[in-house]
């Protein structure tokens, strides 16, 4: 990192800040308007996302239902807005579990080495060879489908990668003086570990994380279409896609907006994770 | 002339009849093999096969059966003593499917080339449709002993039916040629035929829409619409007998009460059911017998659809507060659609209604084990008689009737009183009764019959389906 | 001397930042001769690199530009001159050395094709002539055996053979003037005037023009024909060496020039005389015999047995309560493993160290417990040695309550204390490493190794980062301390300079083993090892009078391996 | 060459993965609730057929005596018979790969083609508009469900434009590459928008690095600096990256077989999976955990090779 970068990081307005990392800015904007969204479901939404009103099923997008009703007669406004709350759920759950998971693993794995982490390696190296598909299916059929299958999952898997990601870079800070002097001045292992080395390792996970979310999303939109997805009636954006297949060619609405709405809560994610990245400075 | 090729959604598994009990296997034996009897167009009548003629013995323990004279595709001849041996091979073999189903067998033996002698431990008056089923189908023992029952499988090399299998592409498609020997060889007018696994239905039905496939089965309700506006198409919808119903576990708390389960009955409006899921194909169902089907009792019972009467009813019986675990079988998209309908109709005679998503696999395991207040579920029929499900459904005692754990002996004993009687007439006035008890009782909520719909190029013709699933290839033309 | 082959007018690069215009190079004017070598010397950040980078177009960043000025080389003007035909005076006339050879090498292509590289494109060569001339160039700059050598990666060689490498790849086009920047700065001494020595043999030999950059001044002295003095982007003086060096007239040369640790009649303190020594009768630390050793990297399962490399091997050493002794050694010697050992950051594989009387490899719970206590470390990096994410407020701060001597209350005022005593403004509390300068990084590394009050205090090359008139001031820091504090002070350092104007004693290390030890004036006078003799005589004197010294050691080289890391998909289930 | 000396040494440490694999599918698959009898005789089924079947099949006995048998077997080269299929689980597999395989390479070799001079072409303009457009447009790409993008795919190129098979798998070389030019690009398009994305940031570090910076201060032309310099330096991470991401593939093209009808090993486990079919779930997962292993040694291999730094 470059200490003029790093400088630009304090005491500076917001508008240069902004100027000069429009990315960050722009993902922010785009997380911040769905969260808006989420949060403001039940006062925005027009109708019951869940509602079945026969008398309009499978309608074109009118000034009464702006994106078009589904085979049931529902709004798909109503059920894009509802469910933009269970889509940041999965990518936020899909995505803490296995940070939280991995970062401690890779804290302790990385920082201990030896055997410790030879045995954490060695599971690490079981899991990114197994099937992804194998794991989340069986998992999913022992849980049952729904959304605590599909986190267990994403954690039993997802974990790897950060705890790679960390232990990678604790193998280089360890070493770094400012722990050695850590070390040298008495401080506890896991003061250490941390408060002195896992911060200053975590920036790249979180930038990961970002396109680890879009993954999750995306994952989750798989699952849906292999039918496996959320509970019905629930309006999850995976689930409105698969379910819409069946119209693809006849009521197109039902498809397109849930599924804009995937690519560009992806897009929010994979941009705020690029400007994070540069203001981290992570890519460097 | 010409190949036809159709498109469905999963591949076959195998080719040895007695090892499968799945449509996908099933509708391809019946193209390759041929059984002792058949089951006509109209799947309530069954005609000579293999089998010319045969006479059944007055104590109904003895049939004897006439072999017709035919060939199998490698030229040999079919004898009585292939039949017997088929017929004895799905009792027998360790890994039939279908041993219980013939174990009313007693013997089977070729008398002469031509005639094959069977005699019944118990008279059995749904015997014969039994043997249409393509499992039971006969197949060349020479060819099979010579080959080795995993090979065959594989491959079979003597079919007795109006194709044979020249390729098989797992996981893709199975590629069946005429077969010059077929006893009716004249009648095929097709050289062969494909059927090629297409599973997403949104792609097999653009493959037919652009004219790769001539033809493509399991068409959704949702397609019928728009395929039918295509110049180019022609949608069939042939009668079946799926019947949608509703399973409910008796021996949960309120549901064990006959008025708790008519007011369900009551709440449920099925019209809208047809309507929403099935696009107004569908027929609202009023017997487990399905219409169209032998001994259906068209005016049975309906109970109609009024909520508010459910409610009180429900209040009555003291369950106005009912909550119900209504299993879902993932990945069924039809399931999927009723269970969200059925839930906002419960809910409108105050049943809360918890929908619980599991995989079908799964879910078949909880509704054996009664993890469940209800769940929908289908059957369709294999054979014409109406025995095998009115048995499982009611009359048996393994399956705790179809896992409702329904229980009423007088039902029991008349399903077994049918199945004895040989007069059809009185045979019907029996299944009548039966259907109008089940009715009364509630053993599971009839919802809605639907069609087959299959799809096919025009310049297909008589591409046709029986209400058992047999596709009549035979006769199909491609121009 | 013939007329200048190189002539520089008014050079003016700016850059726009915020809003605002930054003069970088601000109207520099100088003439380069044929043969001459120019020495550049300037602090960090005055601006010696960007003049090279202008002269041949290559500016670190789109934004910054030539703004003004001309640059003559043979009567064109390179300032003006398009970029097509700046890519024919690239290489082929003016060549480049970087300072950092590890980093400008590209890791991935052999040495030799990466010297026959510009042979081809610049002379047409075909890929077999292209190799013999780049044979005879790895010759020339002292490859012992270029042909084999011209299919070796840059990883596998030393540092100064990279250097050598980096100076052929410069002359593979037969360049009139050779630009080097900081081309030892990274070396041991030893090694650098090898270097210094090879680039003077070629300007004898080719009749090159060079332009040396270095903020050393002894090298200047040694090597140069000429000095330019450089700050901010202005050359303050500029003219030949005997004048500049004998009557700088700048302040700021003065200063510089006052600044060189070789001169210690100028440089305030003198070695202690053995009356200041204070006399105790227990050393406050014994090292007796101590080993330790490493796993050799890049050991299969194919290799018997295991290879270790010692890095120390068999020291032993007392020191005195209020010593200050010096360690030196070229690069890999084991000093700074000798520094951990002692504090019990690295296992000892045999051997003892006593801490104040409890033996480290006896009672390790009480010696460690006692070594956290009262000996701390100062490092060589100033910024890897600070946590980024804390203040310097916050880190002394937490020091002072791991170690629990100073009551909760009272660590805000000792924190002040402690920045005091370190000269550093008290606002600096509130600062992050980042937004200091490095010798300010430095002292807020000094005021935590006090911050826990130590008799001890482990100085690992805790200068060697630092300029030269920084550098002057943290020595003057620790002189100060030392005296104020009783403090004992193990002093490392592969400048002998330094240690020789701070230290009583020295000690000389080669290959992890004590090869001479004694007071320093004894020592630098009269060294009695060959090896200490050849480290004496590689230091560039200030003096310009005395010859550049060889360097004469074998370089050792440490490959590194890149760390390779596998993260997640980043696909969905397709 | 001892730099590549891990390649003889490597393939002993395959061998605790796929143990602890094979250990891992053995029991998670026998956790599923449902019962492979149960599922293969369909509604129809009854107690004593049941339990027949089972009994043929083996899954009455003690699961440790079950493994060990599974172990067993895998010692002679087998790896049981499919309960669904009725036929040897490895022949099973051998049909099935080939799609798959196909599938993974055409994709992947579509995604380097698309990335490469994607990144290329950002990196060089760093900041300016062909930038941009590659970075929303890989960023873009990256969000696409697959099913979904498959659809569209097919509607366009096969519906509309009619110049590729709607689905499907050929029999010719030239058939199976004309069926595999959709799917492919279904997978390319997301694949490349990683590769892209990692190579572009990778390639603008190295065009700014100092080795760059050397290569011109001896004058060579930007293209020579960019494709014998930048180039081979910034490999590396995104050979990594593919590795991984080849892997993933390999045990997750389920959407896209399913939705273009390739008879590819996805949709055999999914299948398996459905109907509980032990030992094809077993058997397919062991496979794709060795295509994994294999697929990561090679990535080491390259990588050793494009990277003399690099030891293992
Ligand atoms: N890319 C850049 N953008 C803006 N300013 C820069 C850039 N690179 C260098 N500078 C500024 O240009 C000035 C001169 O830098 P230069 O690298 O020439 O210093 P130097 O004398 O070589 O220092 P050192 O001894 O540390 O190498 C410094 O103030 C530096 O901050
Ligand atoms: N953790 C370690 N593992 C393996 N080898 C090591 C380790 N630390 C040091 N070495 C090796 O021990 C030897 C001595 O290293 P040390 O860092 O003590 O040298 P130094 O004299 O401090 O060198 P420099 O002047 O470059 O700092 C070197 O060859 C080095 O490669
Ligand atoms: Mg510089
Ligand atoms: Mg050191
Ligand atoms: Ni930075």
């Amino acid at each position: 990192m470059t200490s003029a970068l790093a400088a630009t990081r304090m005491n500076v307005p917001w508008s240069r800040f902004l100027g000069r990392h429009m990315t960050l800015a722009i993902g922010a904007a785009t997380l911040g308007l769905f969260l808006a969204v989420a949060l403001a479901a039940p006062l925005i939404s027009p109708y019951d996302p869940i509602y079945q009103d026969a008398a309009v099923r499978l309608a074109m997008p009118s000034l009464a239902h702006p994106f078009g009703t589904d085979n049931f007669g529902r709004d798909i406004l109503s059920r894009v807005i509802w469910g933009t709350r269970i889509d940041l759920q999965i990518a936020v759950i899909g995505v803490v579990f296995p940070f939280l998971i991995g970062t401690f693993i890779g804290t302790v794995a990385g920082f201990f080495g030896g055997i410790v982490d030879t045995v954490f390696m060695r599971l690490v190296d079981i899991i990114l060879a197994f099937p992804f598909l194998v794991l989340m299916l069986s998992i999913i059929a022992i849980l049952g489908p729904g959304l605590s299958s599909f986190y267990i999952a994403m954690a039993l898997v997802g974990w790897v990668s950060y705890a790679r990601l960390i232990r990678a870079q604790m193998l280089v800070l360890k070493s770094s003086d400012y722990a050695v002097a850590a070390v040298s001045l008495g401080f506890s292992r896991a003061r250490i570990m941390f408060r002195h080395l896992l911060p200053n390792a975590v920036a790249g996970s979180i930038v990961f994380s970002m396109s680890d979310a879009v993954l999750v999303l995306l994952n989750g939109a798989a699952i849906s279409y292999l039918g496996l997805g959320v509970q019905p009636p629930v309006a999850e954006w995976g689930v409105m896609v698969a379910e819409g297949q069946s119209f693809i060619t006849t009521a197109w609405w039902i498809t397109l907006f849930p599924g804009l709405s995937i690519v560009v809560l992806a897009f929010g994610f994979s941009l705020l994770g690029d400007g994070l990245g540069e203001w981290l400075g992570v890519n460097e | 002339a010409g190949v036809l090729t159709i498109g469905r959604r999963e591949d076959s598994t195998t080719f040895d009849p007695i090892k499968s009990a799945q449509n996908v296997d099933n509708w391809v034996f019946s193209n390759v093999f041929d059984v002792l009897i058949r089951v006509d167009k109209t799947g309530t009548k069954l005609e000579p096969g293999l089998a010319e003629s045969w006479t059944v013995s007055d104590d109904g323990l003895t049939y004897t059966f006439k072999i017709r004279d035919a060939k199998f595709s490698d030229g040999s001849p079919i004898t009585a003593g292939d039949a017997a041996f088929s017929l004895l091979r799905i009792r027998d073999n360790e890994g039939s499917l279908w041993s219980d189903s013939y174990k009313i067998v007693e013997t089977a033996e070729a008398a002469d080339d031509r005639t094959l002698v069977v005699k019944l431990k118990t008279p059995s008056a749904p015997f014969l449709s039994t043997l249409a089923l393509p499992n039971v189908s006969v197949l060349s023992k020479k060819a099979l002993e010579a080959e080795g029952e995993e090979a065959f499988a594989e491959k079979p090399t003597a079919s007795s039916g109006a194709f044979i299998v020249k390729e098989w592409r797992r996981g893709d498609r199975v590629i069946l040629e005429k077969n010059p020997n077929f006893w009716q060889a004249d009648r095929v007018k097709l050289d062969g035929v494909e059927w090629i696994s297409v599973p997403d239905d949104n792609t097999r039905m653009l493959n037919v829409q652009t004219g790769e496939l001539d033809t493509a089965i399991f068409v959704p309700f949702s397609r019928v619409e728009e395929l039918k506006k295509d110049p180019n198409l022609d949608v069939h919808i042939d009668t079946s007998t799926r019947e949608d119903h509703l399973l409910i576990n008796h021996e949960h708390g309120a549901l064990a009460k006959k008025e708790v389960r008519q007011a369900l009955d009551m709440a449920i409006d099925k019209k809208a059911i047809v309507d929403t899921v099935t696009f107004g194909l569908g027929e609202v169902a009023n017997s487990y017998i399905p219409k169209g089907s032998l001994y259906h009792y068209d005016a049975n019972y309906q109970y109609p659809y009024d909520p508010e009467k459910a409610k009180a009813m429900l209040a009555e019986a003291g369950a106005s507060d009912l909550s119900l675990n209504y299993i879902v079988n993932a990945g069924n998209e039809v399931d999927e659609q009723i269970a969200v309908l059925l839930q906002q109709q419960l809910q409108k005679a105050g049943v809360t209604v918890n929908l619980q998503k599991v995989d079908p696999s799964q879910s078949w395991d909880m509704l054996v084990a009664g993890d469940y207040d209800i769940s929908v579920m289908y059957w369709t029929n294999d054979i014409l008689d109406p025995d095998q499900k009115t048995t499982f459904v009611l009359g048996h005692d393994t399956n705790m009737n179809y896992m409702t754990r329904y229980k009423n002996d007088k039902v029991k004993d008349m399903v077994a009183a049918a199945r004895l009687e040989l007069d059809p007439v009185k045979r019907e006035a029996m299944y009548v009764d039966i259907q109008k008890m089940a009715k009364d009782d509630v053993h599971w909520i009839d919802l809605y019959y639907s069609p087959y719909i299959n799809v096919s190029r025009k310049n297909i013709a008589n591409f046709d389906q029986n209400p058992l699933g047999r596709f009549f290839l035979e006769d199909t033309v491609k121009n | 001397m013939s007329g200048p082959v190189l002539s520089i007018r008014d050079l003016t690069v700016k850059v726009p930042i915020d809003g605002e215009t930054r003069t970088l190079i601000d109207a520099v004017s100088f003439d380069l001769a044929r043969g001459e070598i120019l020495g550049l010397v300037g602090e960090s950040g005055s601006g010696k690199s960007m003049i090279c980078r202008a002269l041949v177009k290559l500016l670190p960043s789109p934004a910054i530009a030539i703004t003004g000025g001309t640059v003559l080389l043979d009567g064109k003007d390179l300032a003006t001159l398009s970029e097509d035909a700046m890519r024919a005076v690239r290489g082929a006339e003016i060549g480049m050395i970087f300072q950092n050879p590890t980093s400008h090498l590209d890791p991935v292509m052999r040495i030799g094709d990466q010297i026959a590289e510009g042979i081809r494109y610049h002379q047409g060569f075909d890929p077999r002539e292209a190799r013999a001339a780049a044979v005879e160039i790895l010759g020339q700059v002292g490859f012992p055996d270029p042909a084999r050598q011209y299919d070796n990666y840059p990883h596998e060689f030393s540092g100064g053979m990279r250097q050598r490498a980096m100076i052929a790849v410069a002359l593979s086009c037969n360049p009139k003037i050779l630009i080097a920047d900081e081309p030892t700065t990274a070396l041991d001494v030893t090694i650098q005037a090898q270097i210094l020595r090879l680039l003077m043999d070629l300007r004898d030999k080719r009749g090159l023009s060079i332009i040396l950059i270095t903020h050393d001044l002894g090298i200047v002295a040694q090597t140069c024909d000429s000095i330019a003095v450089l700050r901010n982007g202005q050359l303050l003086e500029h003219g030949p060496k005997r004048r500049v060096l004998a009557e700088p007239q700048h302040a700021y040369t003065v200063s510089l020039l006052k600044s060189h640790p070789s001169m210690p009649e100028e440089s305030g303190g003198t070695p202690l005389t053995p009356a200041a020594l204070p006399i105790a009768l227990q050393p406050l630390l014994e090292i007796d015999d101590l080993v330790v050793r490493f796993p050799a990297p890049g050991l299969g399962i194919f290799k018997k047995g295991k290879t270790e490399i010692a890095a120390v091997n068999g020291v032993s050493l007392r020191i005195m309560p209020g010593e200050t002794v010096g360690i030196v050694g070229e690069s890999g010697s084991g000093k700074s493993t000798l520094a951990r050992a002692i504090l019990g950051l690295t296992p000892l594989t045999s051997g003892h160290v006593s801490f104040a009387g409890s033996d480290l490899a006896q009672q390790r719970r009480q010696t460690l417990a006692k070594l956290r206590t009262e000996a701390a470390m100062v490092f060589q990096d100033p910024y890897n040695a600070l946590n980024p994410r804390l203040t310097i407020g916050d880190m002394l701060a937490e020091v002072l309550k791991v170690q629990g001597n100073t009551p909760a209350a009272r660590i805000p005022e000792r924190v002040g204390e402690l920045l005091d005593l370190v000269e550093l403004d008290r606002a600096f509390a509130t600062r992050r490493p980042r937004s200091l300068s490095g010798g300010q990084c430095q002292r807020a590394g000094i005021a935590r190794a006090l911050a826990v009050d130590p008799k001890l205090i482990i100085a690992d090359e805790c200068v060697a980062a630092l300029d030269v008139t920084i550098q002057a001031q943290i020595i003057d820091l620790f002189r100060d301390l030392k005296t104020r504090m009783n403090l004992t002070l193990l002093f490392i350092a592969h400048d002998l300079a330094i240690v020789r104007n701070l230290c009583d004693r020295v000690v000389v290390m080669y290959r992890g083993e004590i090869v001479e030890e004694g007071r320093c004036d004894a020592v630098f006078a009269n060294p009695r090892h060959a090896y200490t003799a050849a480290l004496i005589g590689a230091i560039p004197d200030i003096d310009p009078d005395k010859p550049l010294p060889r360097g004469d050691l074998p370089p050792r080289s440490e490959p590194k391996a890149a760390p390779v890391v596998r993260g997640q998909p980043l696909i969905s289930m397709q | 060459m001892h730099r590549y000396r891990f390649v003889l040494s490597r393939p002993l440490q395959f061998l605790p993965v796929l143990f602890g694999i094979s250990i891992i599918t053995f029991i998670l698959v026998r956790l599923i609730p449902g019962d492979p009898a149960r599922v293969l005789l369909g509604t129809r089924s009854t107690p004593t057929a049941i339990a027949r079947i089972r009994a043929q099949y083996g899954l009455d006995e003690p699961l440790w005596l079950q493994y060990f048998y599974f172990l067993e077997n895998l010692g002679k080269g087998e790896m049981g018979k499919s309960i669904l299929y009725k036929i040897d689980v490895l022949k099973l597999i051998a049909t099935r790969i080939e799609p798959t395989l196909t599938l993974v390479l055409t994709s992947v070799a579509l995604s380097i083609l698309i990335a490469v001079p994607m990144a290329a072409i950002a990196a060089r303009n760093n900041g300016r508009l062909a930038d941009h457009v590659v970075r929303i447009v890989s960023t873009l790409g990256i969000g696409f469900p697959p099913f979904w993008l498959a659809l569209m795919l097919i509607i366009l190129f096969s519906v509309r434009l009619g110049v590729f098979p709607v689905s499907g798998y050929g029999e010719t070389l030239g058939d199976k590459l004309a069926h595999l030019v959709l799917p492919s690009l279904t997978i390319a398009l997301s694949l490349s928008a990683v590769l892209t994305r990692s190579l572009r940031a990778a390639m603008i570090v190295a065009l700014k690095s100092d080795l760059a910076t050397a290569a011109r201060a001896r004058g060579m032309p930007e293209s020579i600096v960019f494709w014998r310099h930048v180039l081979p330096n910034s490999l590396v991470p995104t050979v990594n990256l593919l590795a991984v991401n080849i892997g993933w593939l390999i045990g997750g093209t389920v959407v896209v077989e399913t939705v273009f009808a390739i008879p590819g090993m996805g949709q055999l486990l999914v299948r398996a999976i459905f109907s509980r079919d032990y030992m094809v779930v077993q058997g397919v997962a062991m496979v794709f955990a060795c295509a994994t292993v294999l697929v990561n040694f090679l990535a080491d291999i390259v990588t050793v090779s494009l990277d003399p730094r690099v030891r293992l």
